[in-house]
């Protein structure tokens, strides 16, 4: 593999994940629209929106800070991508591996946190701070959810385990406890009701978001189709045995979405210590008694 | 009569500037945010126009619940006095390209309550509208023809100049001022320095200035961000 | 229904339940307007051709938002109650109630289903529609909200006015019409949508909508007060008037059953309930405190020519009215007989009118007693006044006979208390008011001698399309027992041994011309003979202009055979000014309006 | 509690006048200055505990202001309408009143606003203070001195509209006839027969149209 | 143009802060505002704010001939706008001594129980919706659209009706109307299942709603709570039954009630409403074509009626609770005064600043729309 080859990879891994991401952006208004019994956007609706966004005339900063929080949440997510290995391209990912991965997946909430704390906007602030404590609640069952399939498959990279499942069974079928687990922390972390807490628009008017415009918008947007993005693939290369192609790889990423999608739209969320309790019982006891088992 | 003004425009250089711009424009039109304030009733067909049963998600648009992020301010019937001020901060916080939608009878010549003290009759007097949709309140469906002539008009804004009325507040601002001062008294103030921003287009006129500015100017207090709350 | 319990916790799979929406289709509708109701409330269309421009919708339009604007290519017609207004409707302020839709007196204006209206910030002025047949952008679509009978605010029926049965009328001349009771009065006077069309149409623009509001509230005295602005006849006018009001009344003009409002009736009913003393005091209302030292004199005690009196001296000027007969009212009074118009009534208006200050002269012919010269003389002005006394022949053969008479000669001698001739039998010429009016006058006089009606009438005109006479008037006289020929031309009186035999007629094929002059066709074939005793020839009058003498006549102007006068009736001589009957036909409130017209004129030269 | 019954705890207040409108509708009248005592009365003896409103009724004619508190009760299901009457006050010396904030709670909002809306102060309300009317600095607007219409011709401008139609219309000598306002600046809108407008209008347009030529001259 | 010199406000030395909901926000129904003084999640005080949507609707009404506040009246609450042509109407009626004829009793009461319908289904939508739950909001638009289509259909207008008038309604029923307000009432009661599994049943939404801004009965009582507030706080009190008018005494219905007087005894309360008057509509539907005659009886002189001196407390059970007019007529042809008792000025002023004392953030909008507070109603 030559520098050359890794440089493409490094563009495109991102490039497929946002693309892809959109379509499971598509895909998740899609879902919303169907279970409230309407037909939904058009095609190409998540690609407007973020055109638009950054075409916006206005494009009103808070400071620097603001500025870097911004990129460093899309960029965070970025990283996450080149991690994430897909069929063919393997980017950085085997030097990486998930403990790496995971880290990056926290960049993001970083960085909102950063950028939103300089808009100065009390609703804003309510947002993250409801946003990071939701982060504490289902990083320990995703920690827990990463360790027991680092501990299962005896690797910590990523391909290491997609070749585990490729030889032996899917990680579902193998420790089905610790996925129903992984799909608690995929709930929280993708911020879908029932632990929609921080984004809250009857409360706090869409909490974090609310001082975001113009581009800064368009990068949540950015963010929000990779994170789909990364959360799809990334459980379905830890729980359903990836893919050896990405006709194989994208079903699987698509569907992983599609479930708590369909989730969330059937329920309000819970507050905040809810949240918590909710994420610190379940997931984290399904995680553990999983754990006794592989352990 | 309109006098044809005077508009210091930026020199684009790059040559691929237009199909950028169009490409934008096109995509501006299929995405619409829409900031809905219920200033009056007519919002109450809005939910309909939002929900099931004429799903205005079909035509990109969707509800957003700041104004930072939103495109279109619907103004959904008569506006109260008290309404108009938040109307008017709110406008003046959105992000350009901005619109406004006039809905109900209200917004054109007072409506039914044309002879109500608290309320204000003509809407383009304190902010450019784009479109306006006829109707005590107008169906869902007359909404979404609105919306549609919306949508229409910024996409061939450049060859009809209707989709850009938003440009006409910094370009005259001086005349949107005076109406606002008039009802609302001398020291009326909003905490967005539109003059900047109207530099910072280069859509200043001569009259973006007037006395009404220069009123502004003697009773404005520096802009602090919470002073925001009006009494 | 199930019953939820408070105490259930609920489950966590249940809303999964609905997981089954993804088999299930979509509710959302087409993108485009659906169909609208049948009975929905789009925009607005408008009947132009319907529309009489009453401007009720304005008045109800609870949001200001009908403007009246005037088209200039509609004809304006204020006798039939037709303006050249039509409403155009300011969707700025509209709020769709219908309310314009159901007062609308002739269903002109409607609804549609069409419901999309749109446009750019600049285009308002596409806000303020002028509807027509066709909707706010030209197109063609259903009907929605329209008129039903239900939704209908106006009342439609006119309250019915009780009448003596012909039996009991026959044989006297008692008034027929017993008039409104108050309920009766502030219900049909609660009818009215005060459109003012009636005042448009009244020759001498009464203010109907005003007086028949203040029944409406119960307040006769205001009524009253309405009516001696612009009429001092209101008790004549109140029973015999020719209601061209009614005729404009835009309830009339309604579709179906849609009765005009008894704007005569009212008047008459608050007439009659207003003391005598108080109506006095009210007629004084606005008399000028200083004489102007001027005076005038008025020929004919007539309508016109009293109205002008009461006009000038409550501008402060002496008035001294000359009457030939010995009372006054000219043709009212000795044209119109006593069951249509009561005596009493008929003093009492001229007592008003002389209770202001109008000074008359009873028996005294201009012409012979004195001459106009010397009134010119002795006043600054003269108003001739003298309305048409002498009745216009057919000339047909033996029309010259002593038993064929003409109409005015016989009612002037009715009232007058003269022995009449009354014929076993009788045929009246003409289908006019007088007809009808002589025809049951002599009809009541049989009876009275004979104990049975005969008397047939004759008309050129055709029953129920042409014909002249009231149809109130038509109805009774064959509920009396008159029988009426229609359409039937006078061929030559019948006389046998010098004795009136009777009358033969011929079938009328057409009365005019295709000029429209009066030049009537006959089938000679269709011959007719009515055995009478009598013939009666009422087909109209004149005046008789002798009394102005050679010298004044041949100073004045004619037009065919009429003194030429200006819109304000001064005639080509300065001092002269003539009013009434004589120069605008025979009808009470004509003559009244020019009273009024000529007082004002003579007012303006005097005081020039 | 029957009909007597609930008379005889009214009559205890003096100079009442009790008038039963229908079964479930008492209309009573009383001194301003008795009427905390007859509330009281009626919610400690009688059960009327739901004060529905407090309605305030500017009558300029007699100088007065009536208030009329509509008083619920769940188990007689009847209501007392008990009306009073104030002085109106002048604007140096504004009308006051009572509160009975200390028997019925919901007493807060209908004296805010009726003191919004008519400035009659309530002595002892908590928070006699504006509510609705935070951006009006007029008179109180539901006074009957206050002409609502006539402020608004005079602060607001109208839509001038001049669709193609009208100018067609006005050209073939048509035009605008009668407007709106027209007919509601006469005053009532009875006596408004529209040709008089329009001759009025007319009149006005011709006299305008001199003075014009005159002024050229 | 740029406000990067934001900051917080820090009000004095204390840890609170203070937060202002609305006027245009979503946790606000309608055109509200709401200060709130926060320590952390805890309200420590709230104060409404009103008046965005004041109109000045008494002097409105004051101005205008009788006939003309026909069309003016219904705007006074938006979601539930028939009630309030109904209780001008009655007014009216009681003071011009007339009555409406028995048709058009029945027909209004329809026109009443309908709208009530309506109403409901749009609170469930935006109850829910404050909870995080948007699919209710979504269903019961859509399915109280249906309702308004019926509306359409006989009053001509889809959420103004203006239908009333005094003297009865202004319209007869179209053909085939009952049939189809029959297969509706069919289609809703098809749904019960789905909206009870969606948000009645959803454990998520039940615990966020138990003791939810919990009212008890004497409370609701001193504040002057009314309607499906008051019954779910256990007061089966119901203008309908308790203040009969129209033909609800000739009808069946049960007033539901519960005892704990929070946001989800009072969507069931609300729940349970719904199906009382499907239940109510179907008696109607069974009646109304044996009940022949005119479904008005004429007020002459529409630019003018002649209403004598006099005054009328009309009472109505909106959607929202107890609705009254005052009408004050001193025998001219406009109302000498009219006052409006919106049941929601009782709910959205006093009530929810008290309960949102103590409240959680998160609740404070929960609060407000389960109380149904419809700010039109305040500001008037």
């Amino acid at each position: 593999m030559n520098a050359l080859h890794l440089m493409a990879e490094l563009i495109f891994m991102p490039l497929i994940a946002f693309i892809v991401g959109m379509m499971m952006v598509l895909m998740m208004r899609k879902i919303s629209a169907r279970l409230q019994r309407r037909i939904g956007p058009p095609f190409f609706q998540p690609l407007y929106d973020i055109v638009k966004l950054y075409g916006k005339d206005t494009q009103i900063s808070h400071g620097l800070i603001h500025d870097i929080g911004i990129i460093m949440a899309v960029g965070g997510y970025i990283g996450a991508e080149i991690l994430l290995p897909v069929p063919g391209m393997e980017g950085i990912a085997a030097k990486g591996g998930v403990i790496t991965l995971s880290y990056f997946l926290m960049i993001p909430s970083l960085g909102m946190a950063l950028g939103v704390g300089q808009c100065a906007n009390p609703n804003g602030s309510i947002g993250i701070s409801r946003a990071l404590t939701a982060m504490l609640a289902y990083d320990i069952p995703f920690i827990l959810v990463v360790f027991g399939a680092a501990w299962h498959y005896q690797s910590t990279s990523l391909i290491g385990m997609i070749e585990y499942q490729q030889v032996h069974q899917w990680g579902i079928v193998e420790m089905p406890l610790l996925a129903i687990a992984g799909l608690f922390a995929l709930q929280g972390m993708l911020g879908k009701q029932p632990f929609e807490i921080y984004i809250a628009p009857a409360e706090i008017a869409t909490g974090p978001m609310v001082e975001m415009s113009g581009k800064y918008m368009g990068g949540l947007f950015v963010m929000q189709t990779f994170q789909l993005y990364t959360a799809g693939v990334l459980y379905a290369s830890l729980f359903l045995g990836g893919g050896t192609s990405f006709l194989t790889l994208l079903p699987k990423a698509f569907l992983v979405v599609a479930l708590p999608m369909s989730i969330a739209f059937m329920f309000p969320r819970y507050k905040t210590e809810d949240v918590i309790r909710i994420l610190w019982k379940w997931p984290v006891m399904l995680g553990l008694i999983s754990l006794a088992f592989i352990l | 009569m309109k006098k044809e003004l005077k508009i210091k425009q930026k020199e684009r250089t790059n040559p691929l500037a237009h199909v950028f711009d169009d490409f934008i424009r096109f995509c501006q039109s299929k995405s619409l945010f829409m900031l809905h304030y219920c200033t009056g009733c007519g919002a109450i067909e809005l939910p309909p126009a939002m929900t099931s049963r004429f799903d205005m998600e079909r035509l990109g648009i969707q509800p957003m619940v700041t104004p930072r992020q939103a495109d279109i301010l619907l103004i959904t019937g008569y506006v109260s006095i008290k309404t108009l001020k938040r109307v008017i901060l709110t406008y003046e916080q959105m992000q350009s390209p901005k619109y406004v939608i006039g809905i109900c009878s209200c917004t054109v010549n007072g409506g039914m309550y044309w002879q109500s003290y608290a309320t204000a009759k003509k809407l383009n007097e304190y902010m450019p509208v784009d479109v306006y949709i006829a109707g005590c309140m107008p169906r869902p469906e007359a909404v979404m023809a609105g919306l549609q002539r919306l949508k229409d008009n910024i996409r061939n804004d450049k060859k009809e100049h209707k989709g850009s009325a938003w440009k006409d507040y910094f370009k005259r601002y001086d005349y949107y001022l005076g109406n606002q001062q008039a009802l609302f008294g001398e020291d009326w103030q909003t905490p967005t320095d539109i003059i900047a921003e109207a530099k910072l287009y280069g859509l200043e006129t001569e009259e973006t200035y007037g006395k009404h500015t220069k009123l502004l100017e003697k009773h404005q207090t520096p802009l602090l961000p919470q002073e925001m709350r009006i009494k | 229904m199930k019953k939820i319990n408070y105490n259930d916790k609920g489950s966590i799979l249940n809303p999964l339940k609905n997981l089954q929406f993804y088999a299930r289709k979509p509710v959302t509708e087409p993108l485009g307007p659906r169909d609208a109701s049948a009975s929905y409330r789009g925009f607005h269309i408008n009947d132009l051709n319907k529309c009489i421009g009453c401007s009720s919708c304005q008045k109800i339009c609870d949001n200001a938002a009908i403007t009246m604007v005037e088209v200039p290519s509609i004809k304006e017609d204020a006798a039939k109650g037709l303006r050249n207004l039509r409403p155009a409707i300011d969707y700025g302020r509209c709020c769709w109630c219908a309310l314009c839709v159901d007062i609308c007196p002739t269903s002109a204006i409607e609804m549609t289903r069409e419901y999309v209206h749109t446009c750019d910030g600049d285009e308002t002025d596409s806000y303020f529609i002028f509807p027509k047949e066709t909707g706010i952008h030209g197109d063609s679509f259903e009907k929605g909200w329209t008129k039903t009978e239900d939704s209908d605010l106006l009342d439609r029926i006119r309250r019915p006015m009780g009448e003596m049965l012909s039996e009991a009328r026959i044989d006297n001349f008692d008034e027929i019409v017993d008039g409104f009771t108050l309920e009766m009065a502030v219900q049909e006077a609660s009818r009215c949508v005060d459109c003012g069309l009636c005042e448009d149409a009244c020759p001498a623009h009464m203010h109907a909508p005003n007086y028949i509001r203040s029944i409406y509230e119960g307040n006769l005295e205001q009524a009253v007060e309405w009516m001696y602005e612009t009429n001092p006849f209101s008790h004549v006018c109140g029973r015999v008037c020719t209601h061209i009001c009614e005729t404009a009344c835009s309830l009339g003009h309604g579709e179906g059953e849609s009765d005009p409002i008894a704007i005569r009736w009212l008047k008459r009913f608050a007439m009659d309930n207003v003391s005598k003393t108080k109506i006095k005091q009210i007629a004084r209302k606005g008399k000028a405190r200083k004489k102007s030292g001027k005076s005038i004199a008025v020929v004919g005690a007539g309508p016109a020519g009293l109205t002008a009196a009461f006009d000038l001296v409550k501008k402060g000027h002496k008035v001294t009215v000359y009457e030939s007969l010995p009372k006054a009212g000219g043709m009212t009074r000795y044209g119109i007989p006593n069951y249509r118009l009561p005596e009493d009534r008929l003093d009492q208006d001229i007592e008003v009118i002389q209770s202001v200050g109008v000074d008359i002269k009873y028996n005294v012919k201009v012409g012979t007693d004195i001459s106009m010269a010397q009134l010119y003389k002795d006043n600054h002005a003269v108003v001739m006044a003298i309305g048409l006394q002498m009745g216009r022949s057919t000339r047909i053969k033996g029309s010259d006979h002593k038993m064929v008479v003409k109409a005015v000669d016989l009612l002037r001698m009715i009232p007058k208390g003269d022995k009449v001739n009354v014929p076993k039998s009788a045929v009246v010429i003409g289908g006019g008011n007088v007809a009808m009016d002589i025809a049951r006058s002599m009809a009541r006089l049989q009876q009275q001698k004979y104990g049975e009606v005969n008397i047939t009438l004759t008309a050129l005109e055709q029953l129920g399309k042409t014909f002249l006479a009231d149809d109130e008037e038509v109805k009774e006289s064959l509920e009396e027992g008159i029988s009426i020929l229609d359409a039937r031309g006078p061929k030559q009186c019948v006389i046998k041994n010098n004795k009136l035999v009777g009358l033969e007629t011929v079938k009328v094929i057409s009365i005019f011309d295709a000029q429209g002059r009066f030049a009537p066709k006959y089938d000679e074939e269709d011959l007719q003979f009515h055995q009478a005793d009598m013939v009666i020839e009422a087909i109209g009058q004149m005046s008789d202009v002798s009394i102005l003498g050679e010298e004044l006549t041949e100073e004045l102007e004619w037009n065919r055979g009429r003194i030429q006068i200006d819109e304000n009736g001064h005639t080509s001589v300065e001092w002269l000014w003539s009013a009434g009957d004589m120069v605008k036909g025979p009808d009470v409130i004509n003559a009244v309006a020019d009273g009024h017209r000529v007082a004002k004129d003579i007012d303006r030269f005097l005081n020039k | 509690m029957n009909k007597v019954q609930i008379d005889e705890i009214l009559n205890k207040v003096n100079g009442i006048k009790i008038t039963h409108k229908r079964k479930t509708r008492i209309r009573v009248d009383v001194d301003a200055d008795s009427l905390p005592t007859l509330l009281e009365l009626i919610k400690g003896r009688a059960s009327y505990i739901h004060l529905s409103a407090i309605t305030c009724v500017d009558w300029i004619a007699d100088n007065q202001f009536e208030l009329v508190y509509h008083v619920w009760s769940y188990e007689e299901k009847c209501l007392i309408s008990a009306h009073t009457r104030i002085d109106r006050g002048s604007e140096k010396n504004p009308a006051k009143y009572i509160s009975v904030y200390d028997l019925f709670k919901p007493a807060d909002f209908f004296e805010r606003d009726i003191f919004e809306m008519y400035g009659v102060t309530f002595i002892g309300s908590p928070r006699m203070e504006k509510f609705i009317l935070t951006e009006w600095n007029g008179v109180p607007p539901m006074l009957k001195d206050f002409d609502a219409e006539a402020y608004v011709q005079e602060t607001f401008k109208w839509t001038d509209y001049n669709p193609d139609w009208l100018q067609e219309l006005t050209d073939q000598g048509g035009g605008i006839a009668v407007k709106p306002e027209d007919i509601r600046t006469a005053g009532n809108t009875h006596n408004m027969s529209t040709h008089r407008e329009r001759d009025k209008a007319k009149a006005a347009a011709v006299k305008a149209n001199d003075k014009m030529q005159g002024w050229k001259q | 143009m740029r406000p990067e010199n934001y900051q917080a406000v820090k009000l004095g030395d204390s840890n609170e802060y203070e937060i202002f909901i609305g006027p245009n926000h979503p946790g606000i129904e309608g055109n509200y505002a709401f200060r709130l003084m926060l320590d952390g999640d805890i309200v420590v005080s709230g104060k409404a704010d009103a008046g965005y949507l004041h109109r000045g609707f008494e002097k409105l009404m004051e101005g205008r001939l009788w006939i003309q506040n026909l069309a003016i009246v219904p705007r006074i609450c938006v979601p539930d706008p028939a009630p309030m042509e109904v209780a001008y109407s009655m007014a009216v009626e009681e003071i011009m001594g007339i009555e409406a004829p028995i048709r058009a009793q029945w027909i209004r009461t329809m026109q009443l129980e309908l709208s009530r319908v309506a109403a409901h289904l749009f609170t469930f939508g935006g109850h829910a919706a404050t909870t995080g739950m948007y699919t209710p909001m979504f269903w019961g638009v859509a399915d109280r659209d249906l309702v308004l289509d019926l509306f359409e259909d006989f009053t001509g207008g889809r959420v103004y009706s203006i239908y009333n008038i005094p003297g009865g309604v202004r319209r007869e029923l179209p053909p085939e109307f009952l049939q189809k307000l029959s297969n509706l009432l069919d289609y809703l009661e098809s749904r019960q299942n789905d909206y009870d599994n969606l948000l009645f049943t959803n454990q998520v939404f039940v615990e966020r709603a138990k003791g939810c801004g919990a009212l008890t009965q004497s409370q609701a009582l001193e504040l002057s709570v009314t309607g499906p507030n008051l019954r779910a706080c256990g007061l089966a009190y119901d203008v309908r039954r308790d203040d009969p008018y129209l033909v609800y005494d000739e009808l069946e219905f049960d007033i539901p009630r519960q005892k704990h007087g929070d946001a989800y005894s009072r969507i069931l309360v609300r729940r349970d409403e719904l199906f009382q008057s499907i239940r109510i509509l179907r008696q109607i539907i069974e009646r109304l074509p044996s009940i022949k005659g005119k479904i008005r009886t004429p007020i002459p002189n529409p630019l003018s009626w002649n209403v004598r001196k006099g005054e009328a407390y009309a009472r109505v059970e909106s959607s929202k609770g107890e609705l009254a007019y005052y009408v004050v007529s001193d025998g001219g042809d406009k109302p000498y005064r009219v006052h409006v008792r919106g049941p929601s000025s009782m709910h959205a002023v006093q009530t929810l600043e008290f309960l949102a004392k103590g409240a959680r953030l998160e609740d404070v909008a929960q609060i407000m729309f389960s109380l149904d507070a419809c700010p039109p109603e305040v500001d008037r």
